[in-house]
Formats: structure tokens, C-alpha cells, sequence
């Protein structure tokens, strides 16, 4: 069966405060950093049936359109 | 008159809710399980707080897909009152009843204290009865409760009166300090363009008797009752 | 018959060569490998108790109130009108210190499912930390990541956090400690119980499925840490689901409902094992569980891994076969698991099969009952030469600079910034939420009814002297009830050690239990549960230090009229302020001393049980009387500290005169610390009621001062010029500079 | 400055309570889906001089190593 990364990300204009935060602690860390931003992974293993639908999974249910972006990408097939 | 109560997995503040709605409004109550498909003989609707499926994904994004939720939005497009309550504000945006969406805060933290909301709206059931301007007492307790919208959208709300509370001081004035999350404009709750469904983050149930406080939650509930009286004799009028 | 020395199988399992040949000895034979680890789990200190178990036999655990003492999964006191309460403490130190975030969060999970096990709602928690200087990032780390942890589970699982403790001492770098106690209610005649019987009956698995979660953690709970261990033990890491934790209150709380449900008991430390050994023990009965009908979350699982796995979210339950099915489906209609995996047998063997052959065959009572042993014990040298110090002039500090810094001392500043994170409003009941001395509950079920908590320990006064340190430290919990109007009736406690093979530390155990079981008789209250936590000390993290005797103390009390209970803040301008005890107090090993010499000396208070229990019932019935208008006892950081804190409450300033005479310093008079005294107000018009009340009671009540102003003003005598004079806004920025 | 895709997963035998909810919401919409996986993703813009701390910055900080297992990629610099 197919697996899809889907990885959703805040829009640009968005204030990602998690991002903000953990640029925080990596700089309270002493490291220096230019920019962070957070976001999150859903890995879908589906039927070869529903490849065609993974695009609406997202507009639909996995990202919020207003707010966020996401991205497909198939990965090698764990047979 | 006969609200009904949705149980999601995970809410838990419908308990609480049916407390105050029963012993406190004298209302009858319902109990509406997320897996049900129809909302028989509610006259009104309540979306409680909490943490439906544990909040995964996006607060309220997995309770949209409840079963139950193709009623919500016919009860609500017939122009049923509709209540969400913290969580249940979520679910209403993730299902798109309402527009925008609730953002984690912007201090990063879970929030539970009581706040001051100031009435922008008696346009809906749940504030028909309240003085426009009227200051309430509410608790919140939320950590993703920051209101985000388009700026367009957000200015459209302002235009048509669908601002229904926003967070303020004691007296009613809008100060950065008075908003606990971020929230745009400082809006604490919103209503469709109907303004039969009403969206709030803050616990209207738990201002509901004064030994807990304030009874400022209390009056959205008994303005909705009232409301509920008016349009049943107006309907009864019409139909004799 | 053999005694085997320790094969390698036993120390896989964790047995020392002592216990291998005791189970050797119990079973007549050897254990396989599998028995062998079952038994390694059962007989770990967290389990077993090895070390405890005779000890807590000298805690008073009775009174006509109890209906379920120490022994189940909590203890169940009457309050009246038909209801009951269940109420618990559990220690998660070790697995917070490794992964503060999962290790708080399951510790509330845990707890919350021992409460409910015995038929109970969980109705709030309690949750007492203890951390390195806050000025350390390790610390702070622990201390965001364990009330982030806490707020985590408890906020989704629509438990109020109620109210709680943050102390801050060095002991504690590197052996964070985090309690967390349960409150539940239940109807005095539906107490649920964990005794398995009824012989055929059906045992019935429900709640989440069985992962490798935390395999060994039971036993890993009680091993010391270091930084190896830490490494080798990150499989032993246990991750809670909250949203999962709360649908297993509803469907157990449904399924008992139906009255179907002969007992039951929730587990995670030393997960199957523990939960069917225990079962069956308690019941005298015996078990056959089928492992292949135990639902998991991976294929694969041993034998071994699935009796031991930690996974959360899980609880036992016997059943009568012609209910299975019924109460099964109330679990599915919650979205849960529910299988039956076993029968109760009346000959008394635990017999666990897998793949068709038995694995284990085990007596459940040889597995529930580990050995006790009776460890030396040896008074400390240091302890002496603290009290050696006792009187010892300290430096002199201006009294107003030590006020400042006392309130902006972890162990007294506000703790807002932790308990705004937690959800303590959820569930309708809290009338007195976190902040004031005792957290109030309503009993919806039962009005006016009402339950007081609180939650105390002291490290310096029990560094200092165990036995006087844990006596104050429940003496300190019932003046906290009574400002809210409260009657003590149940006491659970957390132990919270070093390691107990050193005498010098099993002699600070003994003492300690001493202490709680004399304030305990002196208050007539019984201690009806708790946990003990041994090890508490590291080697590494550039420390070698066991924490200091930590005993935590959990009240519980009956308010009759949750609208009469006291505010701790002054409420009205022009009342009078009035101490209840004597000015006065000890320097020694009080917080003062601790911040000004910075270190811990001198011996605490004596509790003086008589005068201080006779103060405490005096408070508790003005309150209750409505005799008096706010109600805050004295404790760290003495009088001064206490007028401040009212000050602060109540937003309003006052002035008052301590007469010096009656103690031996003005640094004594201000910060002395000890036992029954109370800083209370009063409108004029009641005073005469309240003196002679006093005088009746043998208490001494004398007015200090009168409510008002915008500062706070402390004299030696009516008329002389204020040794601190400190306005309001100064005194509040400092007590709410507490950050998380 | 370079930036850097820091994917971060459960390890394969934790709990994944995210996940098991996403996929239950996924069906809830008539969606067959075999299996999902929910994970975390830092996008981390540091200067040249951190390159070689990167890896330091997810066992230290941006993972909690008992639990979860990370992954970095490099991503084509944003000019
Ligand atoms: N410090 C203590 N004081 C009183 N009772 C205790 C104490 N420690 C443990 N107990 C009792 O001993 C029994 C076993 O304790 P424990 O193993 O902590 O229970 P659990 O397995 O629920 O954690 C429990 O009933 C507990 O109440
Ligand atoms: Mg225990």
C-alpha cells in the first residue's frame, strides 16, 4: 500500500508562537539561530484505491486551509 | 423548554453544562451521543467544553466528523439556538458553522482564571436579553483559544454585529492586558450571520451561581430561554 | 529442598540473591525465567514495600469514619449524608526526573484510576513538588516540563487540580520529587472493591491496548539513578493518553452503575502482574488468564513484556460470566477495549497461559506479599550538630529587606503561574480555588456539604528533626482546613526517601512516621493510604546527595456548610487583626534562618500537640460560626509573613503592634515559625464574642492591629515608629514573583 | 544561511494517541486508510557556524531522545 507524507506548515503571515518559542529555548541554549518554524507530520498508509483522495484528505480534515499548508510526498512503499 | 447536550469523546463540560441548564435554569436536558444521528425535540443546542479526542490534530477537528454533526448544521441552518462552549466553539469553526478558527495562545500556556467580556451584540438568543455593553464575569481555561481570522473576515464580523463578546477590564475597556490569548480584535465569541449559533471560549456555565462566583453565565442561558418563550408565542400567534 | 543461588535469570529479573532464595524457598522449587521477572516486579520496593511494610503499621489507620483503610487502591472515609470520599497519594519522582513531561502526567493518570478503582468519581487533585534553586536551568526545566506534564493530563481528563505545593531546596537537584494526590467521591454504599472472587467468574480487561511501555518500570521506580541507569532505562518511560484516561472514568463509572461489576482495580506500575496477583490475594482466591486474549498494540509480544508492560489507561475487572458481554459493550460504546482474559479459580494459583501451555503458576499471595524486612536504624551525627546551632545569633538584616525576600522565596511567593495552567474550576465543585489555605469542594451531591484539601510538607523543619518536622507538617494541613471551616478525617501521605539499607536514613524514616502518627492520634484522624518512595538519591549530575526526609502530608476534611468557610485575606477596612497562638515561635530551622545564614539550623518547633490542636478546633468554629471575617495560619516565614500574605489577599494594608517582650528578638517575633497560630479578622462589634470564646477554649486570642491603609505596618508597640512599613503594591509585586 | 527540515516521530513502539485519533477521523469521513503516523517538523534557519550543531540542538533540545526518533534534511537555502 501506498504511504503519503503530508506535511503541514502555518501560512507565512501566521504567528507560529510554538516556533517562536522553541527559537526561545534553542537561543536560551546558547545556540544561535536565524529563524524557526514549527509544523507537523501525518504519515497515511491507504489503499492504492484512495491515492486519488489524499489531496481532499488534506483540504478536507488534515490541514485548515485558512491557516495552514501542506505538502505531499509518496514515500517508498513498505511492503 | 428542552436543550440537548452533545457528548462527545473527551468533552467535560457537558456534565457541567447539564447541571446548570437542569438545577440552576430549571431546563430540561438532553444528553446527545456524538455517534447519533438525529436531534429529536431540542429546542436548543449545546456544544460543550473540553478536549474531544484528546484535541488531536487541531482542537475540535476530529469532533466535526462526529456522526452527530449533519444535524448540528441542519438544526443550525433551521435556526435553532446553538451554544459552543470553549471546545465546542472549536468544533463549530472546524466544522465551518462559524467562521475562523482558535489558535494555540499566544502566551503559550493553558489559561484557566476568570476574565471580563464586554456584550457587543444582543442579536442572538443567548444575549437578546443583555444590556449591549453589559460586562460579564466568565471564567476561561483554555490553551488554544487565540480567535483567527482573515482580516477581512474579522472586519465583516465587526460590520455586521457578529462580535458578540469581547474580552475587556472590569469596566469594560478593551486593554491589551484584558485579552488573555492574542485573540484578534479581542474577540471572545462570535454568531453566524444568522446569529442563531453563537461561539464563545470563555464558561459560561461556570458563572452560573454565585456561591461559584457569578451568575454572569447564567443570564446567556436564561436570555436563550426567554428568547426560545418569545419565538413559540409568536409561532403559536402565526399559527392560530 | 534447594537453595538455589542466584542464577542468571534472577538477576535478570532484578532479584537480589536474598529474595531469589526466599521465592525459592515460597515456591518449593525455582521460577522460570518468566515467574522470575513477575516475581522481580511484585517484590521491587515500589511494589513490595520490603522496607516499609512493618514501619507503616505504626500509623494510626482507623476511625468510625473509614470505611476502606490502607491496603486498597485507596482509602474511603464517610462525610455524611450518604457520600464518601476515596482519596490517595502516589509518588512519580523517578520517571519525572527522567522525562518530566510523561513522568508528571502518568503520575496523575495513575492516581486517578487507583480513586477510581474503588467506585469513586475523581473529583480533584492535588500535586506537591519539590526542585533544586530555581536559578538552575536544570531545575527550571524539571519544574515547566512536570507542571506542563500535570496540566497535560489533568486539564484534558476534566480533573480540577485543586491545589498543591512548590518547595524549593538543594536536596532536591537531582531528585525531583512530584506527589500527586486523588480526591474521589463516592456513595458510602457503593465503595467498589479490588477482591477478586467467585470462583469462575469472568476477569475482564479494559481500557487501552498493551505496548511496550515502560517494561520494568515498577522496579526501575526504585532503583537510584544515575546517569547510566538513566540511559539504560529510557525504554522505561511510560506515555499517558489522556483523552483515552477519560473515557475509562465514563465507561467504568457507567459499567459500575450497572452493578455488574464484582471488583475491580486499576494498574500501571507492574501492569498485569501486579493487578491479578493483587486481585486474587485479596480475594483468596486464585486466577487463569489466557495472554493470547490480552489486546495489544504490537504483534509479537512475549509472555514476559505483556505481564509486565506499563502501558496506561488500563483496569481489571471480575465480572460474572453472564454480565461479561453487557459490561463489555459498555466499554466498546465508549470506543475502548474490552476482552475477557481469564477466569477467578477458587484453588488460590495464578496460572498465566500463553500459546496454549502455561507460563507461570504462581501463588498470588507469595507474589502480593514481599518480604519485610527490618533495616537498621541510626540517628544521623548532622542532626545533633543542627540542633547544636539551635539559638545561635544570626546575622542582623533589616527586617523590611528580609520581608521582601522571604516573599520572594519560592516556598512562599504566589504560586499563580503554576495553577493558572491547570484547569482547577472543571467539575462545578471548587468554591475555594488555589490560592487560599485549603482548597474547597462542593459535594454537589449532598449541599451545603463540602470537602477542604490540603497538601504539606516541610524540608528544613524535617532535616532538622523528622519526627517534629512531619508532626508539624499535618499539624500545619489541619490549621489550613480549619481556615476553611474544616474537621479533619482522612490522611494520606507520601514517604519520600533515601536509600533505606543506610541506617542513618531508615532512622530519619522511622522518626518520621513517629511524628505523623502522633499528630495523627493528637488530631483523630486516620491515615488511610499513601506511598512510600525509597532512592531518592543520584549519583551524578554533579551530586551524590539523598533528598532530605520528605514526608508530604494529604488532608482531607469536612466543610458541613461550604458557604461558611473563611477568606485568607483581610476583606474589610477598620476590622481588627487578630492572632490566635502566641507571638513568638522558633527560629530554629525556619525559613528565615534559611535565607539569611543559608543553610538549615537550629530545631524546629515543638508541636505542642495539646495547645495546638485546641487553637486549631477553635479556628475551625469561628469559622464555621461566621465569627470571624478571614482566617490564615502561621506558618513559613512566621507572623509577618502570614500579616503580609493577608495583606496581599485581601488588597487592603494594616497596622499592627507585636509585643516584642513575648519573644526573645524582633527577628523572632516576626518570623518565628511554630505550630497553632493564626492570623485572623474580626469586625469590632464581634471581638468580645471571639475573646471570651478563646478564653474558654484555653487559647490565647489577642488583637494585633487594625485592617486599613495601603501598607503594612509592623510595630513593637502601639505607639512606637513601624519597624516595617511597606506599601502594599511592594510587598504584592514581590509575592506574585514566581515564574514558571 | 542554511535551513534545515528536523522530522521528528514517535519511535515505531510508543503510543502514537495523535495518530489513532487522525485515523479514526479519516474513517469517520469514509475514508479506508490502512495506517497513520503523526510526527512533529523544525524548520531551523542557522548560521553556517551551527551547521555542525544541529544534531546536538535535536538531542538536547528540539526531541525528547525516550521517545521519539529524528530525522535532518537540508533544504535548498532561501537566499
Ligand atoms: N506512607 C503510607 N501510609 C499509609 N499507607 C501506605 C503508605 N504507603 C503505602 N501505603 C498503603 O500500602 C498499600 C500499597 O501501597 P502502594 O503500592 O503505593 O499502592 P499502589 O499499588 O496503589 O501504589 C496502599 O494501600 C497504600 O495506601
Ligand atoms: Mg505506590
Amino acid at each position: 500500500m501506498p504511504t503519503f507524507r503530508v506535511t503541514i506548515m502555518l501560512k507565512p503571515g501566521v504567528l507560529d508562537a510554538p516556533g517562536q518559542a522553541v527559537e526561545h529555548g534553542l537561543r536560551a541554549l546558547a545556540y544561535e539561530v536565524e529563524h524557526v518554524r514549527m509544523g507537523k507530520v501525518v504519515d497515511l498508509t491507504v489503499p492504492e484505491s484512495m491515492r486519488p483522495r489524499v489531496v481532499e484528505m488534506c483540504e478536507r480534515f488534515l490541514a485548515n486551509p485558512l491557516v495552514e499548508t501542506w505538502q505531499i510526498d509518496e514515500r517508498e512503499t513498505a511492503s | 423548554m428542552t436543550w440537548g447536550v452533545i457528548v462527545f469523546p473527551g468533552s467535560n463540560c457537558d456534565r457541567d453544562c447539564i447541571h446548570v441548564l437542569r438545577a440552576v435554569a430549571a431546563q430540561d436536558v438532553v444528553e446527545v451521543w456524538h455517534a447519533d444521528r438525529q436531534l429529536d425535540g431540542v429546542d436548543a443546542l449545546v456544544l460543550p467544553g473540553g478536549f474531544s479526542y484528546g484535541d488531536y490534530l487541531r482542537s475540535g477537528a476530529i469532533a466535526a466528523t462526529a456522526a452527530i454533526m449533519p444535524a448540528v448544521r441542519a438544526f443550525a441552518a433551521s435556526g435553532g439556538p446553538v451554544l459552543g462552549i470553549c471546545n465546542g466553539f472549536q468544533v463549530l469553526t472546524e466544522t465551518g458553522i462559524l467562521p475562523g478558527t482558535l489558535m494555540r495562545n499566544a502566551g503559550l500556556r493553558f489559561r484557566c482564571m476568570p476574565v471580563f467580556v464586554r456584550v457587543e451584540s444582543a442579536d442572538t438568543p443567548f444575549t437578546a436579553a443583555l444590556p449591549p455593553g453589559a460586562v460579564l464575569r466568565i471564567p476561561i481555561a483554555h490553551g488554544d483559544g487565540r480567535y483567527l481570522a482573515d482580516p477581512s473576515t474579522v472586519s465583516s464580523l465587526e460590520a455586521d454585529g457578529r462580535v458578540v463578546f469581547r474580552y475587556c477590564d472590569a469596566v469594560g475597556r478593551t486593554t491589551s492586558g484584558s485579552n488573555p490569548n492574542g485573540s484578534m480584535a479581542g474577540i471572545a465569541g462570535i454568531a453566524n450571520a444568522a446569529g442563531n449559533v453563537v461561539g464563545l471560549m470563555p464558561h459560561p456555565e461556570r458563572a452560573g451561581e454565585a456561591l461559584l462566583g457569578s451568575t454572569d453565565g447564567l443570564r446567556l442561558f436564561e436570555s436563550a430561554v426567554a428568547w426560545l418563550h418569545a419565538r413559540r408565542a409568536v409561532l403559536q400567534g402565526t399559527a392560530r | 529442598m534447594t537453595l538455589a543461588a542466584p542464577t542468571d535469570a534472577a538477576t535478570r529479573a532484578g532479584l537480589s540473591a536474598r529474595d531469589y532464595r526466599e521465592v525459592c524457598a515460597r515456591l518449593g522449587r525455582e521460577p522460570n525465567l518468566i515467574e522470575a521477572r513477575m516475581f522481580g516486579v511484585m517484590w521491587s520496593e515500589h511494589c513490595g514495600y520490603k522496607h516499609s511494610k512493618k514501619a507503616l503499621r505504626r500509623l494510626p489507620s482507623s476511625s468510625p469514619r473509614v470505611l476502606t483503610g490502607p491496603g486498597e487502591n485507596a482509602g474511603v472515609v464517610a462525610i455524611g449524608g450518604g457520600w464518601a470520599l476515596a482519596f490517595k497519594m502516589e509518588s512519580h519522582n523517578h520517571p519525572s526526573a527522567v522525562d518530566p513531561y510523561n513522568g508528571a502526567a502518568t503520575g496523575v493518570g495513575g492516581i486517578i484510576r487507583d480513586v477510581l478503582a474503588m467506585g469513586a468519581r475523581p473529583a480533584a487533585l492535588l500535586d506537591s513538588l519539590r526542585f533544586g534553586p530555581l536559578d538552575e536551568p536544570r531545575a527550571r526545566r524539571l519544574f515547566g516540563g512536570v507542571v506542563a506534564g500535570i496540566a497535560g493530563y489533568g486539564n484534558a481528563i476534566g480533573v480540577p487540580t485543586v491545589g498543591g505545593e512548590v518547595l524549593v531546596e538543594s536536596c532536591y537537584r537531582d531528585n525531583p520529587l512530584v506527589n500527586v494526590a486523588c480526591l474521589g467521591l463516592v456513595r458510602a454504599d457503593r465503595v467498589a472493591t479490588s477482591a477478586a472472587a467467585g470462583p469462575g467468574n469472568a476477569v475482564l480487561y479494559a481500557g487501552a491496548r498493551t505496548g511496550r511501555d515502560g517494561i520494568g518500570g515498577a522496579a526501575f521506580a526504585s532503583a537510584e539513578l544515575d546517569e547510566q541507569r538513566e540511559a539504560a532505562d529510557r525504554a522505561s518511560v511510560q506515555m499517558g493518553d489522556p483523552f483515552t484516561g477519560k473515557l475509562l472514568i465514563e465507561a467504568t463509572l457507567e459499567a459500575l452503575g450497572t452493578g455488574a461489576v464484582l471488583a475491580e482495580i486499576g494498574r500501571a506500575a507492574a501492569g498485569l502482574t501486579c493487578a491479578s496477583s493483587e486481585m486474587a490475594a485479596r480475594g483468596g482466591a486464585g486466577m487463569h488468564l489466557d495472554l493470547d486474549r490480552v489486546p495489544l498494540r504490537e504483534a509479537a509480544m512475549r509472555p514476559d513484556e505483556i505481564l509486565l508492560s506499563e502501558s496506561q489507561e488500563r483496569m481489571l475487572l471480575v465480572v460474572r460470566q453472564a454480565d461479561a458481554a453487557r459490561v463489555a459493550a459498555i466499554y466498546h460504546r465508549w470506543g475502548l477495549c474490552a476482552e475477557v482474559i481469564g477466569t477467578v479459580t477458587a484453588e488460590p494459583r495464578l496460572v498465566v497461559e500463553s500459546r496454549g501451555r502455561a507460563v507461570a503458576d504462581l501463588p498470588p499471595e507469595a507474589l502480593a506479599s514481599a518480604p519485610a524486612y527490618d533495616p537498621e536504624a541510626e540517628i544521623p551525627g548532622e542532626i545533633e550538630a543542627r540542633w547544636d546551632l539551635d539559638g545561635a545569633p544570626l546575622p542582623a538584616v533589616d527586617p523590611a529587606d528580609a520581608l521582601l525576600r522571604l516573599l520572594r522565596h519560592p516556598d512562599i511567593a504566589s504560586k499563580r503561574a503554576v495553577y493558572e495552567q491547570y484547569d482547577h474550576m472543571v467539575g462545578l465543585r471548587t468554591v475555594v480555588t488555589p490560592g487560599a489555605d485549603a482548597a474547597v469542594l462542593r459535594v454537589l451531591e449532598a449541599p451545603p456539604l463540602g470537602v477542604a484539601l490540603a497538601a504539606d510538607g516541610n524540608a528544613r523543619w524535617c532535616t532538622a528533626d523528622p519526627r517534629r518536622g512531619a508532626a508539624l507538617a499535618v499539624l500545619e494541613a489541619a490549621a489550613n482546613l480549619a481556615c476553611a471551616g474544616a474537621e479533619a478525617v482522612a490522611v494520606t501521605d507520601c514517604l519520600n526517601f533515601g536509600n533505606p539499607e543506610r541506617p542513618q536514613v531508615f532512622w530519619t524514616f522511622l522518626e518520621t512516621l513517629d511524628g505523623i502518627a502522633d499528630a495523627c492520634r493528637a488530631l483523630e484522624v486516620p491515615v488511610v493510604g499513601g506511598n512510600v518512595s525509597f532512592y531518592n538519591e543520584a549519583e551524578g549530575f554533579g551530586g551524590t546527595r539523598a533528598v532530605s526526609p520528605t514526608p508530604v502530608v494529604g488532608m482531607a476534611g469536612v466543610v458541613e456548610d461550604v458557604a461558611r468557610t473563611a477568606p485568607p485575606g483581610f476583606v474589610r477596612d477598620g476590622d481588627l487583626v487578630v492572632l490566635v497562638g502566641e507571638v513568638g515561635g522558633t527560629l530554629g530551622a525556619s525559613l528565615y534562618a534559611r535565607v539569611v545564614t543559608g543553610e538549615v539550623r537550629g530545631r524546629p518547633a515543638d508541636p505542642a500537640f495539646e495547645s495546638s490542636v485546641r487553637a486549631i478546633v477553635l479556628v475551625r468554629d469561628v469559622v464555621r460560626a461566621g465569627l470571624v471575617t478571614s482566617a490564615h495560619d502561621v506558618s513559613d516565614g512566621g507572623i509577618a509573613v502570614a500579616l503580609a500574605e493577608a495583606c496581599i489577599h485581601g488588597g487592603r494594608g494594616a497596622w499592627v503592634a507585636l509585643p516584642p517582650q513575648a519573644a526573645a528578638s524582633l527577628g523572632e517575633a516576626l518570623y518565628g515559625e511554630g505550630p497553632g497560630r493564626f492570623v485572623a479578622s474580626v469586625a469590632p462589634a464581634q471581638l468580645d464574642a471571639f475573646l471570651a470564646l478563646g478564653h474558654a477554649r484555653e487559647v490565647p486570642v489577642q488583637v494585633l492591629g487594625t485592617v486599613g491603609g495601603d501598607a503594612l505596618r509592623i510595630a513593637t508597640h502601639e505607639h512606637s515608629i513601624p519597624e516595617i512599613d511597606m506599601p502594599l503594591d511592594v510587598i504584592t509585586a514581590a509575592y506574585h514573583s514566581l515564574e514558571v
